[in-house]
C-alpha cells in the first residue's frame, strides 16, 4: 500500500499511462450518458468487462459448442477440455489444492446456498448457533435465516466498531462451544472493509467451526489463497471480476464437501438412477446438476487469464492511491460523511451528505455521467448499525481514473449546491 | 453552475422548497383514514392521514416520512392539492398524476395537473417513477382501508 | 406434418433453399472435423446459437452492462430494461398470463429444484405419491426423489408402452387421492416421444393435483403455449432453444407460486432484512436471490426473436420430413433397430445396432465428422425399461439437412460394415 | 471402404477380432482376487477373476462383462498377458499401458507394450481412455483387493 502524502493528493493528479492503456480494453468505458462521458464507478454491483473475455466467448459459441461430460465426439471433448480448462485456472487462481474443491455455481448467492443447505441442515440442531457479522451483504445472511427457521439453530451477531471493521475482540468472546458456523465477508460492499480472514478462520479451526466467506468483493481487488486463508468455504461471481454472470464458485475444503450430501437433483450429479436407488457422482459434479453455464464458465476462465495478465501487485497499489485520492477530495465536500473508515479497505467508499437523500445524488450524479449506486447495497443491518437509511456509493476498479474521481467530486459539489448543504 | 437538462427538470425550485418546508408535515389525532407506505428500493418509508367527512370530502390531510425530495415534495404538495377536494376528485387527480409521471400524458393535456408539472421530469428517470407517485400510492391505498403499501 | 410417399423418401431429397438461408446464421455449421464437414445431430444436448444472439450478447456488454434493479444510473436502467424486457418476450412466446409468472432460474434442473423444494416440501406428508413417468430425463427424477426422502413421499411410475408413448389408460387408474404432484415431461428426450400434456393437465386439474412438466426438449421444436396447455408448472432451459447455457425458465401459475416459499435466500428477494425478521419480494423477484443472470436472460430475449423471425410452422413440419427420411434411411442399415416410434414425435431418433456398442458407433461417427450422443441420455429408466444399456442418437433441429441425415447413413454402413452386422 | 484415420487406427482387426471373440470370457470358480469395474459414462461393466499363488504370480486370470469394443477387447488382451507373470511385472504392464493410452509414452518406447500397441490410437480420443483402461483399473483394484472401482 503506498503512502501519498496530502501535497500530492490536493493538485490534480495524473492518470499512469498503463491504466490508460487498460481502459482500451474495455469498450463500455467509451459510452457517452447525456453528453457526458460515463464516469462508471459502480464496480461494487458488477464490474465491466474486457474486450478478451467477450471474444473469448463468442469464438467458444461460434467453434466449440457443445453440451459438456456427456459425448464421445469432438465438439464435446472440446468444449469439455474448455470448460473443465478454466475450472483449473479458478483452482491455482484462488490456490486450491485441487479441482474437486472447485464447484462452478450461478453466483455468490448461490453458492452460500449450497452451503447453507448442504453443510448448513446436516451440521446444525437446535440451540447451535450461526455467527454472522454486522457487515455482511443478504447473500450471507438470508440463506442462514432461512437454515435456522429449519433447524433451530440460532443466529448471533458479530459487531462492527464505527469505523466499520469488525469487533475482534467480541467475536473471540462469542466463540463459545455451541457455535457451529461463522459467516464473515472478505470485504464488506457496503463499507469497503477488508476482514482478517485468517486470524478468523484460525480460530475457528482450533474449535472445529466451519469458516463461510463470501468473497464477492475481494475477488477482484487482491490476490486470493484459500488455502493460506485456511478457510473452509469461500464463493465468490464471475461478474465480479470482469467475467460474465450467470457463473460463480463455491470453494469448499475437500474433505467437508466430500461428506455433504447434494444440493440439487438432477443429471450429470448421478452414477446411477433408478426410481428406488441414486448414487452420487464424485466430487466436484456431486454437486453440478444439468447443464452448467459453460460459456460463463470459459469466460470467467478468461477473466482470469486477463487479470493474470496484468501487473496486479501495480494494480492493488493503484486502486490504493485512488482511495485516498477519493478520501481526500470526498473530504473537501462540505456535509460529506464516509461510512466505513477501517484501516485495509479496498477502493470503495460509501457516504451520506447531510441533509440530502443518497436517491437525489444517485439522480444528479447520473445527469452528470456519473454511475454510483444509492441505497442499502443489500446491507440493511449496516445501515441500522450505523443509523442511516441508505449510503452514495463510489466504487472503483482499477480501470478508473484520478481524473473520474474529480468528475465525481465536481458532480457532488453541484448537489451540495443545489441542495444549499452547510457542514 | 449548470446541471445536465435531466436533473434540471426534476430538481426545480418548487421541488427543492416543498422538500425543505413540506406542507402539512403532521400526524392527525383521530384520522377516518391511514396508511403506511413503502419503497424498499431506496428506503422512502410514508405515513398518510386523512379525516374524510360524511359527504366524502377530504377535510384534512397530512403526512410523516423519510425519503428523498422527490417522494417528500410530491407528498407535501399532494397534501396542499387534494384538501376540500371528494374522493371522486382526489382519485382523478392521482390517476392524472401517474399518467404524467408515467409519461402517459404530457402535463399540458389537463389544466388539474398544472400544479403537478414539476413532477413530469421523472418520466425519464424510471427508478424515480415511485419515488414521485409513493405518496399518492398511499393516499390510495388509505382511501381503500388497506394499511401497508409497497411501491417495489 | 407432411406425409411424404416412400418413394421420394427413398431417392435423395434435396434441403430447401430456406434451410440453406437459415443455416448462413450459425457460423458452427462450418466446423470441419478431421477433414470432414460438420454433421451436428447433438441438438437434443445442447442446440447451436445464431450470430444475432452472440452479437446481441456481446452488444450488450459493450454498452449497456450493469447490475440490474438497484440502480439510479442509467446503464442500471438500461440494463433492467433490457432484462425485464426479455422477460416479457419469454411470457409472451410462451402464452404465460403475467410476467410474475416467469422466473428466471439457471437451467430447467434448478427450475425443476425450486418447484421440488418449494412447492413439493410444502404440499407432500408421508403416504402422499409423486408420478413420474418412466421416460423422464434425470432432470425430473433426481430432485423428486430427493423430496421423496425428506418428505416420506412415494414415487410412482407412469409406465409407457413398447413404442414410447405414455400408457395413458395406467396413468387414469394411478391417479387416486393419495397423488399429489405428476412430473412428465413435454418431449421425452430419450424417445422423442410427445407427450399429451393437455389432457393430463385436464385431468390433474380435475383433481386438484400438481402438473410439473419438463419442456426442455420441447420449446425449440414447436410453439408452446402454457395457458392452453393448463399446466401448473413447465420448465426449460436457453441451450435449448438456441439461446446460451445458464438461464433457464420456470413458469409457475401465479396462485401457486404466490402461495410458495422461496428457495434460495439473498439480495433482490426481499423486502427488508434484519436479523430477526425477513419479508420477502413479490413475484417473480421472491424467487431470484442474488445477481441473476442477465447477460444471459437478455441472450435468451434474443434467441426467442430470432426464433419468431422465422415460419415457424414451416421449420416444425421441415424437422418431420427430416424425421422421416432419417426413419427411412436408418431402416435401410442392418441391424438398426429404433427405440422410441411413437406418433407424435419430435426430430430425433434414438437407435441401437445389433452387437455394437453405442460407444463404438459414436466414435466412428464422430470420425466421419458426424456429432451424436452416445449413452444413456441422462435417462436411465428408459434404458432399463427397453433392457438396453444405451443406446445411440441422433436428433435434429431445423438447421439440419437431408444430406447430413445421408452422410449419418453413410457413417452407420461403416460401422455395420467394420463391426460385420447382419440384420 | 474409407475410414478417418483416427477411428482406423483405434479399430484395427485385432480390436475387433478380441471384441468378438474374447479370450478367457468366464468366471473363475474361486478367484484368490476379484472386483468389479464401471464406467458410468457409457455403462461400460466388467468384472475381473484372479488366481495367484504363492510365489505372487498371476496363474489364472478371467473376466465378465458388458461394454464397448474397446473395454471388451482390452480385457480380453489384458488376460492374455498377465497371465504367469508376478504382480510386481503386472504393474509394471499396467503403468506402461496407461502411460501410453494417455500419450506419455510412444508404444515403440517398450518393447513390453508390443502386443499392446493397438490401444495407442485412444490416446488422441479422451473420451476413450477410460474405456480402454477400465480392464486394467480392474484388474489393479482386484490386487490391492478392492471390490468396486469406477473409472468416471
Ligand atoms: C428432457 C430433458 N429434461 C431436462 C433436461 C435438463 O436440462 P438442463 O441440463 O439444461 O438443466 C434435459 C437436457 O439435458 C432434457 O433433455
Ligand atoms: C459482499 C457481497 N456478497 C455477495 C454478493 C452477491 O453476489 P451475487 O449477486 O453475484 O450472487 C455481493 C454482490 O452483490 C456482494 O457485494
Amino acid at each position: 500500500m503506498d503512502t501519498v502524502s496530502n501535497d500530492i493528493l490536493s493538485q490534480k493528479r495524473e492518470t499512469p499511462g498503463r491504466i490508460l492503456e487498460i481502459r482500451r480494453d474495455f469498450p463500455i468505458l467509451n459510452r457517452v450518458i447525456q453528453d457526458k462521458p460515463l464516469v462508471y464507478l459502480d464496480n461494487g454491483a458488477s464490474t465491466q468487462m474486457p474486450r478478451q473475455v467477450m471474444d473469448t466467448i463468442t469464438a467458444y459459441h461460434e467453434f466449440h459448442h457443445s453440451n459438456v461430460h456427456r459425448g464421445v465426439h469432438q465438439l464435446s471433448q472440446e468444449a469439455t477440455d474448455l470448460y473443465e480448462g478454466a475450472r483449473e485456472k479458478v483452482r491455482s487462481f484462488i490456490g486450491a489444492k485441487s479441482t474437486k474443491e472447485i464447484v462452478y455455481t450461478s453466483g455468490t448467492t448461490a453458492a452460500i446456498n449450497l452451503v447453507a443447505n448442504s453443510y448448513g441442515t446436516a451440521n446444525l440442531t437446535k440451540g447451535d448457533k450461526i455467527l454472522i457479522s454486522n457487515m455482511e451483504h443478504h447473500a450471507n445472511i438470508v440463506p442462514w435465516y432461512m437454515i435456522a427457521r429449519k433447524t433451530g439453530a440460532e443466529i448471533v451477531v458479530i459487531p462492527i466498531h464505527d469505523d466499520g471493521s469488525l469487533d475482534m475482540d467480541a467475536f473471540v468472546e462469542l466463540l463459545d462451544e455451541k457455535v457451529k458456523i461463522v459467516c464473515v465477508n472478505h470485504v464488506s460492499n457496503a463499507l469497503g472493509t477488508v476482514n482478517p480472514i485468517n486470524e478468523i478462520a484460525v480460530l475457528c479451526r482450533e474449535k472445529n467451526i466451519a469458516t463461510v466467506v463470501d468473497g464477492a468483493q475481494a475477488i477482484g481487488h487482491f490476490p486470493v489463497d484459500v488455502t493460506d486463508l485456511g478457510v473452509d468455504f469461500y464463493a465468490f461471481s464471475g461478474h465480479k471480476m470482469h467475467g460474465p454472470t450467470g457463473i460463480g464458485i463455491l470453494y469448499g475444503r475437500e474433505e467437508l464437501l466430500e461428506s455433504m450430501e447434494p444440493f440439487m437433483g438432477g443429471g450429470d450429479m448421478i452414477l446411477s438412477v433408478s426410481f428406488d436407488e441414486i448414487s452420487w457422482n464424485e466430487l466436484p459434479y456431486k454437486f453440478e446438476a444439468g447443464t452448467p453455464p459453460i460459456a460463463q464458465a470459459i469466460g470467467l476462465g478468461a477473466a482470469i487469464d486477463y487479470l493474470n495478465s496484468l501487473d496486479r501487485e501495480f494494480l492493488e497499489s493503484y486502486e490504493q492511491q485512488l482511495l485516498e485520492y477519493a478520501n481526500e477530495k470526498l473530504s473537501q465536500i462540505p456535509g460529506v460523511r464516509i461510512i466505513g473508515t477501517a484501516e485495509g479497505k479496498i477502493s470503495l467508499n460509501s457516504f451520506v451528505i447531510n441533509g440530502v437523500h443518497p436517491h437525489d445524488i444517485g439522480t444528479i450524479l447520473d445527469g452528470e455521467g456519473v454511475a454510483v449506486r444509492t441505497g442499502q447495497h443489500c446491507a440493511e443491518p449496516v445501515m441500522d448499525r450505523f443509523g442511516i437509511p441508505a449510503t452514495t456509493r463510489a466504487s472503483m476498479a482499477f480501470y478508473n481514473t484520478f481524473e473520474e474521481i474529480d468528475a465525481l467530486a465536481d458532480a457532488l459539489l453541484k448537489v451540495t449546491e443545489l441542495f444549499d448543504v452547510t457542514d | 453552475m449548470l446541471l445536465t437538462n435531466r436533473s434540471k427538470n426534476l430538481y426545480q425550485e418548487v421541488i427543492l422548497d416543498h422538500n425543505k418546508n413540506p406542507r402539512n408535515y403532521r400526524a392527525i389525532e383521530n384520522p377516518s383514514h391511514f396508511a403506511k407506505g413503502n419503497n424498499p428500493l431506496c428506503g422512502d418509508k410514508l405515513d398518510v392521514y386523512l379525516t374524510v367527512d360524511e359527504n366524502n370530502v377530504v377535510t384534512d390531510v397530512s403526512f410523516v416520512g423519510d425519503g428523498c425530495a422527490i417522494s417528500k415534495a410530491s407528498a407535501s404538495i399532494m397534501t396542499t392539492l387534494v384538501k376540500d377536494k371528494t374522493i371522486d376528485e382526489v382519485h382523478k387527480l392521482f390517476e392524472g398524476f401517474h399518467d404524467m409521471a408515467t409519461g402517459k400524458i404530457e402535463p399540458d393535456d389537463d389544466p388539474k395537473l398544472r400544479r403537478l408539472r414539476a413532477f413530469s421530469g421523472v418520466k425519464d428517470l424510471p427508478a424515480r417513477v415511485k419515488c414521485a407517485t409513493l405518496a399518492w400510492h398511499t393516499l390510495d391505498a388509505a382511501l381503500k382501508d388497506k394499511e401497508i403499501v409497497s411501491t417495489e
